[in-house]
């Protein structure tokens, strides 16, 4: 696919090179190129991306429901990590599916601004992370029952 | 409700206008802030409107010390139990002033995590609403306070027994 | 038992400790309105003036309103130490005031009227054994208190106040070569003959030293570690609500006041009117009792330096505090007793 | 009885947590061990009420986040709607935006000197900062019609033109500053007991603060050359030359000469902003009822406690989809552990004065 950013185009070939069929969909539009792997193979792209590609800082980790526009064949959760490129601004987001049950790769190992993200979305959205140190609600009280930015969830809570 | 004796004694009420007097004009706040309301209760305390002509710039870090609660900003379910805890330990004439609509009744946010109001949990007697109400607002709502305390009659409870104990 | 011992010996210096303990009341509340109102004024604002005139009630208020609080004591807070605390603190405070000459004497004809409570050849040391019993105070409360952060407070309190004591007491003792008496009416005297002990050069030094750990002492401004309110919350005092926190509130004042007390009658001549052996100036020192004036000034001169210094010095750390005691202060001090034998030997 | 290490709870009330946050401290006797900062306590539920209320009315809810620093925060959402809708901002409503976000960054700084300050004990120091900032406040009472949570800016522009008062309120500030800064300066800069307190405390390696995502003065202060104002240029940033203040030893004191340096910086860029305003409407044309076709965008902006950023997905109605906020405070407080190893209570009480975080932005 060719983009007209041309640090982001070396960055994109590179991966395709890499993983060529398990890029399931790239896509870049308004300035930003996302890439979207399976669940399976997210700690092999993001080692591969922070060490030969040098997005040193995981900006942000997004969690999605997608129940109210389900995409057939993919599962409901969507997971979104911002990355960086510290010394020439470069930036990057990988997507990753799972379904409510799916947990997810850890990446505290890669990343340690990953440890709370990855709480927050257990707290928000009940994706497990296995491998992740702690995993506890980091928002809400542990009585609290059920995980609020679900799109079932009432927006004044039960 | 205290049940107010048929016709006070004349010495009791000067003695309670005396004491009303220094709790109204000494009311050391408890240093507690919780959101953005904290900020303009400090902006209050600070030199511009200056809290300390009332003799209140005494902010005490330890509820002990304090007689005045001002509850500023969202109170949220998992902060409820430590702000009763608070209250329950300040010492016997205690006020509590709700500073702002989330500690009013919850303002912007009806949502699962916020106590709709902070009376849900402890008794409060002057309301201030505003989201960020200014420093003028939370001045008014103080010198309302000072007001009503002036109204108060400690006497009457003070050589009552205390209930509280039996319970 | 004759009539006029009864009353002089017995009844006289019963009022005069009854008029210092009100005296003392009267510096307490002077104290909380002039260091609101200072510290207020330093920081640009205006400071309690809707209690009465310019806020003069303002001390008084505080002190009634606490009087009427409820007194908590926690439940598995040690009730003795608990209580005997605040005791302790305001006795240490007061007690030394009965050595310290609040200003001259005034002779009648068959009895001279002091304006000291007692006279005693080692006043001095009385006064700093005294003074040091707050350490108790601060411990027992701290620790009696049973909370995590009155305990942090209490064992700071002990370190810093004896780590402070030994550098005041060396201090004292180059004051005491010039004096030659522990009487703390004979300093005062002796510096009428022969100048304000300030004057010498060889105790300025001693009165740096004196003034620092005076500070350090009374756990004011650069040195509140004890009761720092950003990091222990309240120190030692955290539990204390009512009339037992009014006791640890008048007793930091008092000992504030005995520490500047200290500091003019050892360095700046108590009741003595400045340049007293000039004959020009006799009109400073009009009449016998006018040393209570002199006192009272020079007194609330170290007050306002007190106030002044809490308005711009941060905090120490802990660590720093001790070193400041063990490596500055102490070695100057003794450094300084040594250059004081030496110039007494020689003069 | 087994030697055992004292577990205090700076509880969510405790005079220097700036809020409602709980710091679980074992200490060995002052020394601290570890520290497990516990949050949530101000979590209002942000994200989950932004999907119900339309793009405009979100606007004023993120004042409610980092509430030192408002503007910054509409800045940041607005900015991120624009890009999504495809809206085209007015040159004088960026160049406005500029300056409001600039005087807030300034606002945010002199309530951050005030509060570092003061947990370190310089009381006085607290109030000169708030006299200085209530000067600010009232400009933004001038123009926005609040002091704190000010809603100072529009999709798609600004709520009105800076009126003649406006601008003199404006030179008023540039001019008085920089003389507050001065003072605070003279009282602590050269400070033997400040430079105690601070200077060595707090370290944390450049390498290290990029592992942990550390963003803002924090990361200047490590001696990263990284400001999205100047590597990211948004709003017109390009235009106005100004320089990024850059620290070396990366503790608390650079962290407090980097941030008074950026005050400098900011009034630089207002002066250049507010010489060089571009005629031209201050809002561009923007439907009152908001629509915005199915997309996602991730924009960030350099906030006054670091890198604040924010992600919007829309379905094509007037309310998104999905907002999730990155905030810089929640991330500094990553690496706030780090930093405390081996230090003693009362650094603990300096680092976290010198991460200026703020609760609402950590806790949503």
């Amino acid at each position: 696919m060719t983009i007209d950013h041309p640090a982001l185009q070396a960055v994109l070939d590179a991966l395709a090179a890499r993983f060529n069929d398990r890029l399931l969909e790239t896509r870049f539009e308004k300035g930003e190129l996302s890439v979207r792997v399976a669940r399976g193979d997210l700690r092999p792209v993001l080692a591969f991306l922070r060490d030969e590609q040098g997005f040193n800082a995981l900006n942000d980790i997004i969690g999605l429901d997608n129940a109210n526009a389900p995409v057939a064949g993919r599962p409901r959760f969507s997971v979104l990590y911002q990355f960086y490129k510290f010394p020439d601004a470069l930036r990057l987001r990988v997507v990753t599916d799972a379904a409510e049950d799916e947990p997810l790769p850890s990446i505290t190992g890669l990343y340690k601004s990953a440890d709370w993200a990855e709480r927050e979305i257990f707290d928000m959205f009940g994706l497990r992370f296995e491998g992740h140190p702690g995993l506890t609600r980091i928002y809400l009280g542990d009585d609290f029952k059920g995980y609020p930015l679900r799109k079932e969830f009432p927006l004044a809570g039960e | 409700m205290i049940k107010a004796p048929a016709q006070p004694a004349f010495l009791l009420t000067q003695l309670d206008k005396f004491i009303t007097w220094a709790q109204k004009n000494s009311l050391w706040p408890l240093g507690s802030g919780l959101a953005c309301c904290a900020i303009e209760m400090i902006a209050t305390g600070a030199s511009h409107y200056d809290m300390a002509r009332f003799g209140m710039e005494v902010f005490r870090p330890s509820p002990r010390q304090a007689d005045l609660f001002i509850v500023a900003g969202t109170v949220t379910n998992k902060m409820a139990p430590i702000i009763r805890r608070l209250w329950e330990q300040m010492p016997d004439p205690k006020w509590v002033v709700a500073m702002g609509n989330c500690a009013v009744c919850g303002g912007p946010f009806p949502t699962y995590a916020v106590t709709q109001g902070v009376d849900k949990i402890i008794p409060v007697d002057v309301y201030i609403a505003g989201c960020a109400p200014t420093p003028q607002a939370l001045l008014h709502g103080l010198i309302t306070l000072q007001e009503k305390i002036a109204k108060e009659h400690p006497t009457r409870v003070m050589f009552k027994k205390d209930v509280r104990r039996d319970d | 038992m004759s009539r006029e011992l009864f009353i002089f010996e017995g009844l006289i210096p019963l009022l005069k400790a009854a008029a210092v303990c009100i005296y003392l009341m009267i510096m307490v509340i002077i104290m909380v309105w002039l260091e609101r109102r200072v510290v207020g004024w330093l920081q640009g604002r205006l400071g309690p003036n809707r209690v009465g005139f310019q806020g003069v009630l303002q001390p008084i208020a505080d002190t009634v309103k606490l009087l009427f609080k409820e007194n908590i004591m926690q439940k598995q807070a040690d009730w003795l130490l608990f209580n005997i605390a605040p005791i302790i603190v305001l006795v240490s405070a007061l007690l030394p005031f009965c050595f310290i000459p609040l200003g001259d004497s005034i002779p009648f004809k068959n009895y001279t009227f002091t304006f000291w409570v007692a006279e005693s050849p080692v006043g001095l040391l009385l006064i700093l054994g005294l003074s040091s019993l707050s350490v108790f105070a601060l411990v027992f409360g701290g620790w009696g208190s049973n909370s995590k952060y009155p305990l942090l407070g209490g064992l700071r309190a002990v370190i810093q106040i004896l780590s402070y004591e030994i550098p005041i007491g060396l201090a004292m003792l180059a004051v005491i070569f010039y004096s030659q008496s522990l009487n703390m009416v004979d300093i005062v005297q002796k510096q009428a003959v022969t100048g304000w002990n300030i004057g010498k050069w060889p105790l300025i030094v001693p009165f740096v030293i004196f003034w620092i750990c005076a500070v350090a002492e009374t756990n004011r401004a650069p040195f509140d570690l004890p009761e720092a309110e950003s990091e222990l919350v309240a120190g030692f005092h955290t539990e204390y609500s009512g009339i037992k926190f009014a006791f640890f509130f008048m007793a930091e004042y008092t000992h504030m006041v005995l520490a500047s007390s200290l500091a003019v009658v050892l360095f700046f001549g108590g009741w003595l009117a400045p340049f007293s052996q000039v004959k020009a100036l006799a009109w400073l020192h009009p009449f016998p009792g006018a040393g209570v004036f002199w006192y009272f000034f020079k007194i609330m001169c170290f007050l306002y330096l007190y106030i002044w210094i809490r308005g711009t010095f941060p905090r120490y750390r802990f660590d720093e505090l001790i070193k400041l005691a063990w490596k500055w202060m102490v070695p100057l001090a003794l450094l300084n007793i040594f250059i004081v034998a030496l110039v007494r030997l020689h003069s | 009885m087994p030697y055992k290490h004292i577990e205090i709870s700076m509880g969510p009330q405790h005079p220097s947590t700036h809020g409602v946050l709980q710091l679980k401290v074992t200490a060995d006797n002052e020394v601290v061990l570890n520290v497990e900062p516990v949050i949530g306590y101000l979590h209002r539920g942000m994200e989950k009420l932004w999907e119900h209320r339309t793009y405009p009315q979100i606007v004023p809810l993120t004042d409610r986040l980092d509430y030192l620093g408002a503007i910054l925060n509409n800045l940041a959402y607005v900015l991120a709607v624009e890009k999504l809708a495809g809206i085209e901002v007015p040159k004088r409503a960026q160049y406005i935006r500029v300056i409001l976000a600039e005087l807030q960054r300034v606002a945010s700084h002199l309530a951050w000197i005030g509060f570092n300050a003061n947990d370190i004990g310089a009381m006085s120091v607290l109030l000169y900062g708030f006299i200085e900032r209530e000067g600010l406040l009232d400009l933004f009472e001038e123009y926005c019609g609040a002091r704190l949570t000010v809603h100072g800016l529009r999709i798609g522009g600004v709520p009105h033109d800076l009126t003649p008062k406006v601008c003199e309120l404006i030179r008023g500030v540039v001019t008085s500053v920089p003389r507050r800064l001065a003072d605070i300066e003279a009282l602590l800069s050269e400070n033997r007991i400040w430079k105690h307190r601070t200077v060595g405390i707090g370290r944390i390696a450049p390498a290290e603060a990029i592992q942990y995502g550390l963003t803002g003065p924090a990361l200047r202060a490590a001696g990263v050359r990284w400001d999205i104002r100047k590597n990211i240029p948004y709003s017109s940033y390009e235009d106005f030359d100004f320089d990024v203040p850059l620290g070396t030893h990366s503790d608390v004191y650079d962290r407090y000469l980097v941030r008074m340096a950026e005050m400098r910086q900011s009034l630089r860029i207002i002066t250049q902003a507010l010489d060089r305003l571009p005629a031209g409407e201050v809002r561009a044309k923007v439907p009152r009822l908001l629509k915005i076709p199915p997309g996602e965008v991730f924009l960030s902006v350099e906030a006054a406690k670091g890198e604040l950023g924010f992600y919007i997905k829309s379905n094509g109605t007037d309310k998104p989809e999905r907002v999730k906020m990155k905030a810089p405070s929640f991330i500094n407080m990553q690496c706030f552990e780090k930093m405390c190893q081996g230090h003693l209570i009362a650094d603990l009480v300096a680092i976290l004065g010198s991460l200026d975080i703020v609760l609402g932005e950590i806790d949503k």
